[in-house]
């Protein structure tokens, strides 16, 4: 019998411990103190996560901790951070929101936390059952943030669509692990891969495979099982929405691609083809289904669905350069993201929130910075260069390329033009229309640092994208190298 | 002097006006605009002296690339920030910059409206046009190429016409289509190549059926850029709802960038692929020609009908281009360069009368010259440039297409030259209708002629058909060596084909 | 063992496909859609255990142990949420649930 | 050689004062600076002329590179020979006369300075097409008198009827230049080089060599040499290429005679001699030119006989001499025709102008069935005229008589079917010609006066500034002739003349007109001009009724004639109309329905009906949902289950 | 041996059809009974193949306390009887369709099952004799030791279905408490107010 929790171990999965404590610590504070509790809950959360962020990036990286459940590398270490930084952001800008719509609430910051937890070991998960722990505790606590405004219709109907299609979900990943695990008598990544080695085509694992690729494209809404996505976006509390768009979407990719990578990486020809479909899915409906649509955060959820495509086009390659081209879309695909949203928060008119899109009509004339940052995304999301959204979609193409999938790339860049209709048009109205009412002013203390620090990222990306393509390489190249000595 | 960045000067002075122009302060709306248009017009002056310092300093004896700035851009993937110019792309540039203080002083008075950021769009625009035509990197130009869709887009939605938003989208979506195919190219060439600087691809040699489907990808993105036919409908869409400024930067410069596509990737790069697929490129020019010829005769909107015109001119640099001897591409460069002075100063022509009167349909003019006797004179002197009449610059690139294009075909000669009379006679019934006649409109009566402004940016222009048209070898002589040094590359391809090559070459 | 693994197996695919079917079939109420997850749940459970007990590991019982103390907070919450909207909506019948769409 | 660039640049100098200065400098001023200019221009002209034809050289300036492009070198040059020199006396001298004549005639137009910008600048023009010493540069001329008469044409810009024959004048010569245009691509093709000297020199080596044009093969000199022969039609009227030219007549009068009789019109001619050392060694070419140049002779002689408008009636006589002058270098007489220029030049800008003098007069009618009777009022204008129709119709001492006598000879000599062709044609053309000239006199001079009194009150003798210049082309209609001026152009074959500068293969066709045309032939000619004459004189005097009643009798042929044979309905019918019919199906069906209803348009209807169909998919049903998710887990699980028991 | 085979059948009978019973009866409360009878077959079933440990688990946690829970809250929503809607006939032979090639790619995935060497490497536990080590007591051993990081992940997870369940449903209505000292504190004037009321105006 070994220790149950050997020391180095700990100190390996430091940022969960360190989210453990600081979500039940804050949810202590929430309900021992009853003076201003929500403000100090909520800025302790920000800061515990930050503070995570920093123990994931300084803790050591290499480790296997826990017999294998976990695998603490380079690739998580780039997705904790990845989504760290989503959750704070979306967090910090959920601030103003909360407190106008009368849900200032300090259990919701201690969701998160906790889901941010979830994700945490959904990135690092080296076992199925880790990757089932970890993404039901995320799931668990976003179906609750859904639904969070609970006296509202349309975000408890989205609670529940969540929830019911997340469980259905989740049993589909489910059954798929049960399959993987009799078929290969392990529930472990490395059991897998060994004995994919002896029998690499075992009918058994691969529908294993495609049922686990369900489950997780469930949770990157990747077609066809992307149908929660447009109404949960809707219908969640808009902050949260924009948490849903940034965080668990890096963790579920995470996963994805660390699963089929690690311990399916002897399946790549088949799985490929499972990505390639879903990609093309992706692509196809984001662009198709965001067009006519009136309400900008479903709008959103589209565009997010058609994200989602692309980056599957790099893990379709199933190279190391397809790893390297999917981190890099997330990233900035992350930093887009939550910029659009930030102005999409901004959007009040008389102290409420308003979604339609039509609501932007003329904003160059009203508010010509908000207008400028929100053409600055969409512009970006529509993969114009020089704006960083450009080089996400240049990376993953890249990849697809040098993997020999030209279909696939040709099918790509044809859906961007048709996504990128909906995207200026929302250009177009801000600057071609002529305005409709003002939104209210100042935009907010909250908002504002984040809607100009992704801004600028997204702007100067094309200036200083080393330092991020340097560490996008180094976690594919650990992922990579780990499981697939070919080099794949 | 070749020390100095000069061509990083040149791309990014335009962004650090436009940051200018962020900063400018005004008493109230007026001054503001006032004041905005002052420090938009000075920089793109600066710019223009600064690329005239590089033409001074061009070395017209080598066919390598000078003013040559190379430094890392994004190591990780050998992708550099790389400038430099040849004679290929050296008038190009000379072009934009002198095109841009144009655009910018025919707006003058007629953008009232958002001004600020009107100028900052036009200088934007300059920098990434300039940006286009130095880049050396092919990640680089096509970042360029594409980051202009973005003011372009906005000049004609916010400044527009009627049915700017139409337009505008038309504009958008279809050069992007062409644009991401040639992304697909670019990767492609990269994945074999293993690089994406510019000089290292045109000596790659790619594999002869990859060629072909790189050749199509890029020539989905130029083809739509030039425009050629069938890939031309959104222009004449776009040039009418643009603002004056706008058709002159449409038509003097963005068509350009197709064309030089064709010249700086096609044809070296892809050498075979281009000879296998001349007579494609022979007969959709044709057809350009023929076809729209036709059509802009029965044009009733001016600006329409000049649009259709740059069609047909376009069709007569992409048969130049690809009859892939000296005089051809020397031809279609020079034709151009002079369908960038000409048919920007023709736009600037409607301009004119259409500031004064808010219309651009021929019916609602006739018999300019008697109010407008200057007006009509400056309109003469570019409508015969666009003719084609020896002694304007229009000429001098025509002939030597033609006379490349019948080396290389008589069939494509014969039927493009038959553009010349069709030209001459859709231009010259515009004329008429416009300028001749009975003055017999009440609200023309009172037209002013051109005013101080119109002519600072007129005579120039007129200067330059003149001069170009006369003595076109001061541009051709700095064109020779790097367009000798395009044939014999295509060359080797070329001799297989059954088309007897001039024996200069 | 007579009964093989593939019973147990067959046994837990017809109860997944059961759980499924009544998850898009049902028009009823939302309640018998949470019962079907519960339902697959249950067959994932029976694969687990069956291969469990076939590998003669232990893994798949522990992975079902966890998957059982997941289903219950899953249930809970889902409840949770069948009830505050059944508070906004009066009604949890599966028709009901579409104010959102298109 | 300074002083030959000055008779060249003068002109330029002329049209920039007068075009950019004249407001500055003043309606009065700027015109007299221009004619002084040019007449500035002539003197020297005629001085290089002397020069010229002593020596046997030619003498090139060479100014600077204009195109340089591989081997496809182009300079602005100046090269004088002998038949430069025969053109440049004949523009520089009638456009002389034609500037001052214009004093007077514009005296009363508002933009005088503008009319002689463009007389100059057309001046220039031409003498740049006369001195190019390449292909190019003659293309430069070639299109510059073009633009100048397009202008000059139209110089009445409120008449549309002028905008319309000034739009027709270009794009008709347009049609022109497109074969001469690839005649000169043709040239640098077979060539290398599109200088003349050099061309001429290889053209020996070129000969009888076949060249492939749109998949045909075709003798090499052949096809060049017909390509620019239909720039020559364009540009010098002749059939089918004529119907500008007529039209032309709505521009001012001076402008008809400098351009549309002297000069321009004479290009063509100018040409095909230049270029005789390649049509020498193409001799379908040549044949070419013969039939065409006779076919126009007697068609334009036909129409002009049974045109009203006085100026039209010259036109045609214009295009039938014109007609005679391709006929001549047709059969090889390349020296003859130029002396029919020469001569031609002289006594039609007289025509021209003595009947500007008419129109001048009466008011600005044209129309001769409105005129009538005028001698006693205008006796110099009606001796003039007198010169002018006898040196037209070739009488005797008229220097007429000795170029047309002389085309008709060499027409005479030689042999086959375009030898008997012409000649015949030449003769019947030749009485035409007679006939309506007098006609012309007849019915402008003579008989009842019929224009309304107030006219006949003001018609008076031109002003002394219109018909003192005349002087110089009466005495060159009546001298022309003489051996000193045009004569020793012809004796000898012109060999001794030309030099170098002509090219005449096999027998001297002249020497052999000269030598072996029988008595009976001269004889003949002269009959028939004769006889036109006085068959105008039984027709239109004697018995007056007689044009009418053969008018009815033939009416259906009367038509025809007075319809130019239809000419211009057919080209509407044929070209103008379906061009423009096309065009604007081109523009609806093919550009919006077809381009934008299949491209953009179309790809955007679709997308957007199939963006509507992913909206419906989007139900808002869970079980929808969930069943999507089913069948997206079947397809994929199924897919590979195929694939791996399949 | 056949005794348990006997067994499993019976007890995979009843399984099955009280499943189809949940999916398809009218009346909700019938469903979440007959799920309670689905959970003690499949318990029984654990018992087959010696996952005693699991179906106590699943007695007891199920049964009694999800199930209850369903019930509970069925009762509390009281649904009535909802009617059959118009559709789910035409949906029904499409769906059933589906689900029968689910149903048959399963099977037959799940007859395709053998014994490879390579597994024997990959078991983490091998499930120790049940005369050496009960069921229980084996989960035990490894539950808390090697699986504990889950275990107490799985903690969390319970934590966070807890919050979620009270933030979702306590209501933050203001619900009128007795307060002694307001009541003491109040003072006539504070809350009545004197109107001339003149007949006909109102107040």
């Amino acid at each position: 019998m070994m220790a149950a929790f050997p020391a180095h171990d700990l100190l390996s999965i430091l940022p969960a411990l360190w989210l453990a404590i600081a979500g039940m610590a804050l949810l202590m504070t929430g309900v021992f103190i009853s003076r201003n509790v929500s403000h100090i809950v909520f800025w302790g959360a920000v800061a515990s996560l930050v503070i995570a962020g920093f123990l994931a990036i300084v803790s050591p990286v290499g480790g296997q901790p826990f017999d294998g459940l976990l695998a603490v590398d380079a690739f998580g270490r780039f997705m904790t951070v990845l989504v760290v930084t989503g959750a704070v952001l979306a967090l910090i800008m959920a601030r103003g929101f909360m407190r106008r719509e009368s849900m200032e609430r300090f259990e919701l910051p201690v969701l998160m936390v906790l889901a941010t937890l979830g994700m945490y070991l959904m990135v690092q998960a080296n076992d199925l059952m880790t990757l089932y722990v970890g993404l039901e505790m995320q799931s668990l606590a976003l179906y609750v943030c859904a639904a969070f405004q609970q006296d509202k219709l349309r975000s408890t109907e989205a609670g529940l669509k969540y929830f019911v299609l997340g469980a259905v979900a989740s049993g589909m990943l489910l059954y798929g692990c049960s399959l993987v695990y009799g078929f290969s008598g392990s529930t472990s990544f490395h059991g897998i891969v060994a004995t994919l080695a002896a029998d690499s085509d075992s009918t058994g694992i691969l529908v294993g495979a495609v049922f686990i690729a369900a489950g997780l494209a469930f949770k990157i809404s990747a077609v066809p099982f992307h149908m929660w996505t447009p109404d949960v976006y809707e219908g969640a509390p808009t902050p949260v929405t924009a948490f849903f768009s940034a965080a668990p979407k890096m963790a579920a990719m995470a996963l994805l691609v660390r699963v089929l990578v690690d311990p399916f990486a002897a399946l790549v020809d088949q799985w490929q083809q499972i990505i390639f479909l879903l990609a093309v899915g992706s692509m196809a409906l984001g662009a198709l289904g965001a067009i006519g649509q009136r309400n900008i955060k479903r709008l959103m959820a589209y565009s997010s669905i058609g994200h989602a495509g692309f980056a599957l086009v790099g893990l379709a390659a199933g190279s190391e350069a397809g790893v390297h081209g999917v981190l890099v879309y997330l990233a900035i695909y992350l930093v887009m993201g939550l910029g659009t949203w930030g102005c999409i928060l901004a959007m009040r008119r008389d102290g409420t929130m308003v979604e339609g899109i039509d609501d932007l009509a003329g904003l160059s004339r009203s508010q010509p910075a908000l207008a400028l940052a929100l053409a600055v995304f969409m512009f970006s999301m529509a993969g114009i260069p020089p704006l960083a959204g450009f080089f996400g979609k240049f990376y993953v193409f890249l990849a697809a390329i040098d993997a020999g999938l030209y279909t696939l790339t040709v099918i790509g860049v044809l859906m961007s033009v048709v996504g990128a209709f909906y995207y200026i048009r929302i250009v177009k109205l801000m600057y071609f229309d002529d305005p409709a009412d003002a939104f209210d002013r100042p935009v907010g203390r909250d908002l504002v640092p984040v809607i100009a620090v992704t801004a600028v990222v997204t702007v100067g990306f094309f200036l200083f994208s080393d330092p991020l393509l340097d560490s996008a390489r180094n976690a594919a190249a650990t992922l990579v190298a780990g499981v697939s000595p070919t080099g794949q | 002097m070749s020390q100095w960045p000069l061509l990083s000067l040149a791309t990014f002075l335009p962004l650090v006006g436009a940051a200018f122009v962020l900063l400018t302060r005004g008493d109230n709306e007026e001054a503001l605009a006032r004041n905005t248009r002052y420090v938009a017009l000075w920089t793109s002056f600066v710019v223009l002296v600064v690329v005239l310092l590089i033409w001074a300093a061009f070395d017209t004896t080598t066919a390598e690339f000078q003013f040559v700035e190379r430094a890392p851009w994004i190591p990780a993937f050998g992708i550099e920030f790389h400038l430099g110019i040849d004679g290929i792309s050296l008038f190009l540039i000379v072009l934009t910059a002198f095109l841009v203080p144009v655009c910018i002083l025919c707006s003058w008075d007629s953008i009232r409206t958002r001004v600020r950021e009107y100028m900052i769009a036009f200088l934007v625009m300059e920098s990434f046009i300039i940006g286009v035509f130095c880049a050396l990197d092919f990640v680089l130009f096509y970042l360029f190429f594409e980051a202009m869709l973005i003011p372009m887009f906005l000049i004609i939605g916010i400044w527009g016409g009627p049915r700017r938003i139409y337009s505008a989208f038309k504009f958008f979506l279809y050069t992007l289509v062409g644009s991401v195919l040639l992304l697909v190219a670019v990767l492609t060439m990269y994945f074999e190549a293993g690089t994406t600087s510019i000089p290292d691809l045109m000596i790659w040699g790619f594999d002869e059926d990859l060629q072909r489907w790189l050749w199509l990808a890029m020539f989905a993105s130029f083809a739509v850029k030039v425009p050629m036919w069938p890939f031309h409908t959104w222009l004449p869409d776009a040039h009418v709802e643009a603002p004056t400024a706008g058709s002159v930067i449409l038509a003097g410069i963005l068509l350009k960038m197709g064309a030089y596509g064709f010249l700086r990737f096609s044809l070296p790069m892809l050498p075979e692929a281009s000879v296998f697929f001349t007579p494609l490129v022979y007969s959709l020019s044709i057809v350009a020609i023929i076809y729209t010829s036709l059509v802009a005769l029965m044009q009733e909107d001016m600006k329409k009908l000049i649009a259709y015109s740059s069609v047909a001119h376009m069709g007569f640099v992409t048969i130049g281009l690809f009859s892939m001897n000296q005089q051809g591409i020397e031809g279609g460069l020079f034709q151009m360069l002079s369908h960038g002075v000409v048919s920007a100063a023709l736009f600037l022509v409607v301009g004119v009368v259409y500031d004064r009167m808010h219309s651009r349909l021929i019916a609602s003019y006739g018999g300019l010259v008697h109010r407008m006797p200057r007006y009509a004179l400056v309109f003469m002197v570019f409508m015969l440039a666009s003719v084609g009449l020896p002694g304007t610059s229009g000429f001098v690139g025509e002939f030597l297409v033609l006379v490349g294009a019948f080396q290389a075909n008589t069939w494509v000669a014969f039927l493009a030259t038959t553009g010349i009379v069709l030209g001459a006679a859709y231009m010259l019934w515009l004329y008429r209708r416009v300028v001749f006649g009975e003055l017999v409109k009440a609200e023309l009566k009172s037209i002013s002629d051109c005013n101080r402004r119109e002519m600072l940016f007129f005579v120039p222009l007129v200067a330059a058909v003149l001069i170009m048209g006369i003595w076109p070898e001061s541009l051709l002589d700095a064109m020779h060596v790097s367009v000798v040094n395009l044939v014999e590359q295509t060359a080797g391809a070329n001799e297989g084909a059954s088309f007897a090559m001039g024996d200069g070459g | 063992m007579a009964v093989g693994l593939e019973h147990y197996l067959a046994l837990a695919a017809i109860l997944f496909t059961l759980g499924i079917l009544g998850i898009f079939l049902n028009r009823k109420n939302v309640i018998i859609i949470l019962m079907s997850v519960e339902l697959m749940l249950l067959a994932v459970n029976i694969n687990l255990v069956a291969f469990s007990a076939e590998l003669g590991d232990l893994v798949g019982q522990v992975f079902a142990m966890f998957v059982l103390t997941v289903a219950a907070a899953e249930a809970a919450i889902g409840l949770a949420i069948l009830v505050v909207f059944f508070r906004n909506r009066s009604s949890i019948a599966v028709e009901d649930i579409s104010t959102m769409k298109g | 050689m300074l002083h030959a660039a000055a008779v060249v640049f003068l002109p330029l100098l002329g049209a920039v004062i007068s075009g950019l200065f004249g407001r500055w400098l003043g309606d009065r001023i700027a015109p007299v600076l221009a004619s002084v200019l040019l007449v500035a221009s002539a003197v020297l002209g005629w001085i290089v002329f002397f020069q010229l034809t002593g020596s046997a050289e030619r003498v090139t300036v060479h100014l600077f590179t204009w195109i340089d492009s591989g081997t496809f070198e182009v300079s602005w040059a100046l090269a004088f020979d002998q038949v430069t020199a025969v053109m440049l006396v004949v523009v520089t001298t009638v456009s002389a006369v034609v500037h001052v004549y214009s004093l007077g005639y514009m005296a009363h137009d508002p933009h005088r300075p503008r009319f002689f910008a463009y007389l100059s600048l057309f001046t220039f023009a031409m003498l740049m097409l006369v001195t190019a010493d390449n292909f190019v540069q003659m293309f430069f001329g070639w299109e510059g008198v073009g633009v100048c008469s397009y202008l000059l044409i139209g110089f009445w810009y409120k008449r549309p009827s002028a905008n319309a024959a000034a739009i027709k004048a270009f794009i008709v010569n347009r049609i022109g230049d497109f074969g001469l245009a690839l005649g000169v691509m043709g040239v640098f093709l077979v060539f290398d080089t599109v200088a003349f000297d050099a061309v001429f020199a290889a053209v020996p080596d070129v000969a009888g060599t076949s060249i492939s044009f749109l998949s045909m093969e075709i003798d090499t000199l052949t096809l060049l040499c017909l390509l620019l022969f239909v720039g020559a039609m364009g540009k010098s009227a002749q059939v089918p290429l004529h119907t500008w030219l007529p039209d032309a007549m709505e521009g001012p009068t001076p402008v008809s005679a400098l351009i549309h009789a002297a000069t321009m019109v004479t290009a063509g001619v100018f040409m095909v001699v230049r270029l005789s050392p390649m049509f020498e060694f193409a001799p379908t070419a040549l044949w070419v030119v013969t039939i065409v140049g006779a076919s126009t002779a007697i068609f334009a002689a036909t129409v002009g006989l049974a045109q009203n408008d006085i100026k039209r009636v010259i036109a045609y006589s214009t295009c039938s001499q014109l007609g005679y002058m391709f006929l001549a270098c047709g059969v090889g007489a390349y020296p003859v025709a130029l002396f029919h220029l020469f001569t031609h030049a002289f006594f039609k800008a007289l025509l021209f102008l003595g009947s500007g003098a008419v129109i001048h007069a009466v008011g600005g009618e044209q129309d001769m069935r409105r005129m009538g009777g005028l001698w006693r009022r205008m006796p110099v204008t009606y001796a003039y005229m007198w010169i002018g129709s006898l040196a037209l119709a070739g009488i005797p001492v008229f220097a007429g008589y000795w170029s047309k006598d002389l085309i008709i000879e060499s027409a005479w000599v030689t042999d086959g079917f375009a030898g008997g062709y012409a000649f015949w044609i030449g003769v019947g053309a030749a009485f035409l010609t007679a006939l309506y000239s007098w006609r012309l006199i007849i019915m402008t001079f003579h008989g009842r006066p019929r224009m309304t009194a107030e006219v006949l009150e003001h018609v008076h003798e031109a002003p002394r500034v219109m018909w003192v210049p005349l002087l110089v082309l009466a005495g060159g209609a009546l001298v022309g002739g003489l051996p000193m001026l045009g004569g020793h152009m012809v004796d000898h074959g012109g060999g001794e003349f030309f030099g170098s500068s002509i090219l005449m293969l096999g027998e001297n066709v002249i020497e052999q007109a000269h030598r072996d045309t029988p008595l009976a032939i001269k004889a003949l000619i002269l009959v028939v001009a004769t006889g036109g004459i006085v068959a105008a004189w039984w027709a239109y005097v004697k018995r007056p009724a007689l044009p009418e009643r053969l008018a009815s009798r033939f009416s259906r042929s009367h038509r025809f004639l007075l319809n130019k044979w239809y000419f211009d309905e057919v080209y509407e019918a044929l070209l103008v109309q379906p061009a423009k019919r096309v065009g604007l199906g081109l523009w609806k069906t093919g550009d919006g329905d077809v381009i934008d209803g299949l491209g953009p348009d179309g790809v955007a209807s679709a997308t957007l009906s199939l963006a509507r169909r992913a909206r419906v998919l989007q139900s808002g049903y869970l079980y929808h949902y969930a069943f999507a998710m089913l069948i997206g887990l079947v397809v994929l699980a199924s897919w590979f289950l195929f694939r791996i028991w399949g | 041996m056949i005794l348990q085979a006997l067994a499993f059948y019976l007890f995979a009978a009843i399984l099955l059809v009280s499943a189809v019973v949940v999916i398809s009866a009218r009346n909700p409360v019938h469903s979440v009974l007959c799920l309670i009878l689905a959970f003690f077959n499949a318990a029984a079933l654990f018992v087959l193949v010696g996952a005693e440990f699991l179906a106590m688990i699943l007695v007891i946690v199920y049964v009694g306390a999800v199930a209850v829970l369903f019930l509970f809250v069925v009762m509390m929503l009281d649904i009535d009887h909802a009617e059959m809607r118009q559709g789910f006939l035409n949906y029904l032979p499409i769906g059933a369709l589906v689900g029968l090639v689910l149903l048959v790619e399963l099977v037959i995935v799940a007859g395709l099952w053998q014994y490879e060497p390579a597994m024997a490497a990959g078991l983490a536990q091998p499930v120790p004799p049940l005369d050496v080590r009960s069921n229980t007591a084996a989960i035990g051993d490894v539950l808390y030791t090697r699986y504990a990081l889950l275990f107490q992940a799985a903690g969390i997870i319970l934590l966070i279905a807890m919050i979620g369940a009270i933030v979702l449903t306590l209501r933050h209505r203001q619900i009128k408490r007795q307060r002694i000292g307001d009541q003491v504190r109040r003072r006539p004037e504070d809350v009545i107010r004197l109107h001339d009321a003149r007949s006909g105006e109102g107040v």
